[in-house]
């Protein structure tokens, strides 16, 4: 045993918190009524063969819902807390320290371990579907990625209970993050954590990358992709060019940390400002990759349910393009207040109001798709109409913000924070919520049910302007963000308790939506037709949910809307071509190494947050091994036979 | 492994280098070139790095006395060497 | 739907209105009641945004209201459907067009004034300078024309320019004074400079921005803005009365805590400075104009 | 599988491989005139390091060109144009960054 672990048991284990005893004893309890249900009902092997070690696009897809899903809930269990803590001056529910912790959690975990995830979710289900693709270019690669971030954000979340939690802000800026401020093992957590999970989101970024540029059915130009995939592919650009800066700065803050560097150090000719840079260059274009994707759901969704072609279909992909470079030159915003000069802060600031203009465009175009169309309001729609006004106020407040000697009374202000809380709830959230009610009966094959569906939007749209309007008012007072207390006499306590009753609102709605989702596994309207909401692209085509291979039968693409185009040459009655016969499909092997790969990774980590370096070396070790045998590894794919095929399509009732 | 279109590639391909003539291999040389061009971001931001902490050495060496220029100029031109020694085996 | 959001909309406006103005008086709304020049600056920009941006946000979110209304689903709804209908020349040169003039023109409010932030406000009186130094977790204010230190408060004239020189002997913070003017970065082996000035006399709370850890919630400063002739007569009490600064009293500034106001006759000799170049700061040469008379 | 020995049999009959044994020419004449140039001392420092520079693009063009076959591609070279972006967002990080710690603003006359 390793020295280390004499001195680390007493610090091992977070202790002296009722709240954290109570996680302590919720986590033994769920994990063992986990192994009770599945030993119970022996669904080991399924659980391994059916899940851990897919490479199926769809299923990866769901997983990632549901990772993107229970972090929600624990990002904003953590939201609530802050919001009870400042619901009224001098209040003493949360000290300092778990107060700093838990904002800590709470920005890394929404960003990186909800937001994320839940975008990798929407790709994974719709872009293959959409292009007419059986799988994602590398498939492997993708469960890699998958298990990455699942065992990344695992990491993450154990310093809650082991440890300790990072408590430096998600934007985790040296010195404050540097060891002689921030001893522990709290900082490593974040630092690994976020490592081993933006690994996995490079691989999908290129991943994705490949499959659409490669991976298109016959016919389906570029110009005649689906917006969804436009805002995929303009994502996966910026994730290309804007991860690998994080990886840089995350290793250099780590190198510090654990190897006595002084890249960041206060001391010794260290240089925290240009953390900052490095992390503002990524977190910039972070904003972007998470809301694009929502951009494409709110095109699909606004088209569907418009019964309209999307109005201005180029400008659409001009602007996503030019969102996605322009906002790789935007990144001081951030910190003008660090005092770069005039110089900077004028180029950065006139670069900022820029990307404004693509992103108004779109708004107008959506608004255009729906008049003179016919507007059906289900709840994918409304969330996309509740994304409009949100995302046009969380705009107008961005422009604001974006006037750099303005910026000087705003930033670190509350201000700031109900901004973008607006465009990274009011875009992404709605977005992904938009998109998971529309995709969900592809994905499971029923429907979610829209009147609680309905019910949990109310909640949670109401809750998010009664939580968030006050705080632009409580930032023109003068109240920063990350105070843990404020004293009475101010004028903050009434804008705060109201924000609270909103963050509470919310938390309603998001309870309803999982109360939507277990009533409606039981009772949702099933989805036989596999095009419930008489959709316009390719993925309505299948059946709900879709057979692993997707495609029977590669369709042949002549037009944009390629579905819809069928659906009326259908109607009009014009004679549909003759069916290819069947061939034999070759598909991708399941693998349980992604998975082997990936626990080996969280144990390395594990071991770099505690100086454990045996644990890392072993981790290690067994990387390479998996990566070996990767390389030596020729049983990956196999065919699927056209009796199988045949079979397959008739139970579907597809000839 | 990829799920293959059909036979997409019988003819058209008979010009293009042998590395190019399956679906696996265009996929997984187009998805090389992406991934050198993050790996470009990347130590593009170590360069950058490097320029701005240049000269915080707190008193530490210099490049002046960390650098061995013989040293470095035997290994890049051992790896410049290395882009060719395959090439008698391919004559 | 679409009616009832509004109502709803309306509604919670209400009644927010209702306790916002039953709970806080308008000049707690410190950004909008400057009482200097560069806050007033600051302000104007705000509104000038404001308005900017609300040429097309309130028709955007009225348009959809609209819109939503007039062409839902409904079995009788004869508005027109055009469901092929999706490209304009001219439609979109306007959507092109008029978010483009909006940000030209906030564009060059925003250039002059950025560059105008960084000079003085007004060139008639002679700028005070203050040494201001962000600790763990309080505030360190120096006057090298006077010789005198305080912690957690500073006073300055009335009408006169004063130039705060900004470093940080502990995590970055960030110095934010919102009656006078907006903030900037303390930080470590930096020197920056940020100019400030009240026309009003009065007691201007000021406060970090930016996170430093534990006590950062307490580190709070007040900002007095008194006349000329009570500034010089302050100063000149902090110098008879107060205790000085001493090396070791410095040592403990430094050290994590909370402090109470304090005032200091004098302090060590070329602190600030010290502070700045602790650790070879000051990164590149050039900023080390900024010391001005006091040259190390 | 058929078509694998044949495109190879292709390419034995093409001769010897100029293209590399012209790269490698010029990669090592790149590098040692970038040698010479640092330790004859042959210019002042900025002109050197600009001149570096050069040198050094024209080096990973050498390598992309000629041993990398970058503009072999079925299909569109997509991936030129993504290289091509790529530079341009290097110039922005590096000169950026530069720019941006120089802070050449708040703290001059």
């Amino acid at each position: 045993m390793p020295v280390g672990v004499q001195n680390y048991t007493t610090h091992f284990f977070v202790t002296g918190d009722p709240l954290i005893y109570g996680v302590d004893v919720s986590i033994i309890l769920v994990s063992l009524a986990i192994v009770y249900v599945l030993t119970r009902y022996r669904k080991w092997g399924w659980l391994w063969r059916e899940w851990l070690t897919t490479v199926d696009h769809k299923r990866i897809g769901i997983m990632y819902l549901i990772a993107a899903l229970l972090m929600l809930f624990r990002g904003g269990v953590d939201g609530l807390l802050m919001r009870t803590q400042l619901a009224w001056p001098n209040m003493h529910f949360l000290e300092a320290e778990h107060y700093n912790q838990i904002f800590t959690t709470h920005g890394t975990i929404m960003i990186l371990f909800m937001a994320m995830p839940f975008i990798f979710a929407m790709f994974n289900i719709a872009v293959p579907l959409q292009i007419g693709a059986r799988d994602v270019a590398f498939p492997y690669l993708n469960a890699i990625s998958f298990w990455l971030f699942f065992f990344g954000a695992l990491l993450f979340n154990h310093s809650f209970v082991i440890g300790g939690s990072p408590d430096a802000g998600w934007t985790s800026y040296p010195p404050l993050a540097d060891l002689p401020f921030n001893p522990g093992p709290g900082e490593n957590y974040y630092l690994l954590g976020l490592q081993i999970s933006g690994i996995g989101s490079i691989a999908t970024g290129i991943n994705f990358f490949v499959t659409i540029l490669k991976m298109r059915a016959p016919g389906m130009t570029l110009m005649r992709m689906p917006l969804f995939c436009w805002s995929v592919l303009a994502a996966c650009i910026i994730i290309i060019f804007a991860f690998p800066v994080l990886t840089v700065a995350l290793a250099l803050l780590l190198i510090d940390r654990i190897a006595g560097a002084h890249f960041f150090t206060m001391f010794d000719g260290g240089n925290p400002m240009m953390f900052v840079n490095m992390f503002w260059i990524w977190g910039h274009p972070e904003v972007y990759i998470v809301v694009l994707p929502a951009f494409g759901i709110f095109s699909e969704v606004v088209a569907t349910f418009s019964r309209k072609r999307i109005f201005g279909y180029s400008s659409m992909v001009a602007s996503m393009l030019a969102i996605a470079v322009i906002s790789y030159f935007t990144w001081v915003h951030h910190f003008f207040t660090m005092g770069a000069g005039p110089g900077v802060n004028s180029f950065f600031a006139v670069a900022t109001m820029i990307i404004a203009i693509p992103t108004g465009v779109k708004v107008f175009n959506w608004l255009m798709t729906m008049f003179q169309g016919r507007i059906r309001i289900t709840t994918p729609m409304l969330w996309t109409l509740g994304f409009i006004p949100n995302f046009a106020i969380g705009g107008a407040t961005g422009v604001m913000l974006s006037v750099a000697p303005a910026d000087y009374q705003y930033h670190n202000s509350y201000f700031l924070i109900a901004h973008f809380h607006q465009v990274l709830i009011g875009g992404t959230v709605y977005g992904m919520l938009a998109g998971m009610y529309y995709w969900w009966p592809k994905m499971f094959g029923f429907k979610l049910d829209e009147r609680l569906g309905k019910w949990a939007f109310w909640f949670f749209n109401i809750g998010f302007y009664v939580c968030f309007l006050p705080q632009y008012l409580v930032g023109f007072m003068g109240m920063t963000r990350r105070v843990y207390i404020y004293p009475p006499g101010l004028g903050w306590e009434i804008p705060n308790l109201i924000s609270t009753i909103g963050a509470y609102l919310m938390g309603v709605g998001f309870i309803l939506i999982v109360a939507d989702v277990v009533y409606s596994i039981r009772y949702g309207e099933r989805d036989l037709t596999g095009d419930p909401w008489d959709g316009r692209t390719l993925e309505w085509s299948l059946s709900s949910p879709p057979p692993h291979y997707n495609f029977a039968r590669i369709p042949r693409v002549d037009s944009r809307d390629a579905w819809w185009e069928m659906k009326q040459r259908r109607q009009r009655g014009e004679p549909m071509e003759e069916p290819e016969p069947l061939r034999p499909i070759h598909m991708p092997k399941n693998s349980g190494v992604p998975f082997i790969l990936c626990v080996a990774f969280f144990v390395a980590g594990f071991g770099f947050v505690f100086n454990w370096y045996v644990f890392s070396v072993i981790g290690l070790l067994t990387v390479a091994i998996c990566l070996f045998h990767r390389s030596f590894d020729y049983d990956t794919d196999y065919y699927i036979p056209v009796e199988e095929l045949e079979h397959h399509e008739a139970a579907l009732g597809r000839t | 492994m990829e799920a293959v279109h059909g036979d997409l590639h019988t003819a058209a391909v008979r010009d293009v280098p042998l590395e190019h003539t399956t679906e696996d291999g265009q996929l997984r040389i187009f998805g090389f070139w992406i991934f050198i061009v993050s790996d470009l971001i990347l130590f593009s931001t170590l360069f950058a790095t490097f320029a701005v902490l240049r000269t915080h050495v707190a008193g530490g060496p210099g490049p002046a006395q960390l650098f061995d220029v013989g040293a470095f100029t035997a290994e890049t031109l051992i790896l410049l060497i290395f882009t060719v020694v395959y090439l008698p085996g391919v004559m | 739907m679409p009616n009832r959001s509004g109502r709803w909309l309306r509604w919670i406006g209400w009644l927010g209105g209702c306790l916002v103005v039953t709970g806080c008086s308008p000049e707690q709304i410190v950004v909008f009641h400057p009482a200097g020049p560069v806050a007033a600056t600051e302000e104007r920009l705000i509104w000038t945004s404001i308005a900017l941006v609300s040429v097309v946000v309130v028709p955007v979110i009225a348009l959809m209201f609209y819109i939503v209304a007039r062409y839902r689903d409904r079995p009788n709804n004869n508005a027109p459907y055009r469901p092929k209908w999706s490209e304009s020349k001219t439609l979109e040169i306007i959507w092109w067009g008029i978010p483009i003039v909006i940000i030209g023109i906030l564009a060059t409010f925003t250039v002059r004034d950025t560059f105008a932030l960084t000079r003085p406000p007004e060139k008639v009186s002679s700028p005070l300078t203050v040494q201001v130094t962000s600790l763990d977790w309080k505030w360190l204010f120096q006057y090298p024309d006077h010789g005198v230190a305080t912690v957690n408060y500073c006073e300055i004239p009335v009408g006169r320019p004063v130039q705060f020189i900004l470093t940080s002997n502990a995590p970055m913070n960030s110095f934010w004074v919102p009656q006078l003017g907006g903030q900037e970065y303390t930080m470590p082996g930096m020197a920056m400079r940020l100019w400030l000035q009240a026309d009003k006399p009065g007691v201007y709370t000021g406060r970090g921005a930016n996170f430093s850890g534990r006590g950062y919630a307490h580190m709070t400063f007040r900002v007095v803005a008194v006349s000329d002739d009570e500034f010089n007569r302050w100063a000149a009490k902090v110098k008879q009365t107060a205790p000085p600064l001493t090396e070791d009293g410095y040592r403990k500034l430094v050290a994590q805590g909370i402090s109470p106001e304090l005032s200091f006759s004098s302090y060590p000799k070329g602190l600030f400075e010290d502070t700045i170049m602790m650790e070879g700061g000051m990164y590149m040469k050039h900023d080390m104009s900024i010391l001005g008379h006091e040259k190390t | 599988m058929a078509h694998t020995s044949e495109g190879a049999a292709r390419h034995a009959a093409s001769g010897p491989p100029w293209m590399h044994i012209i790269g490698f020419v010029l990669s090592i004449v790149l590098t040692l005139a970038a040698l010479w140039l640092v330790l004859g001392h042959a210019m002042r420092p900025a002109p050197l390091f600009f001149t570096i520079m050069v040198l050094a693009v024209l080096q990973i063009a050498v390598q992309l060109f000629f041993f990398m076959h970058i503009t072999e591609s079925y299909g569109p070279a997509w991936h030129v144009w993504m290289l091509a972006l790529g530079v341009v967002l290097v110039v922005a990080i590096v000169a950026g960054s530069i720019w941006i710690m120089t802070f050449g603003g708040d703290v001059a006359y």
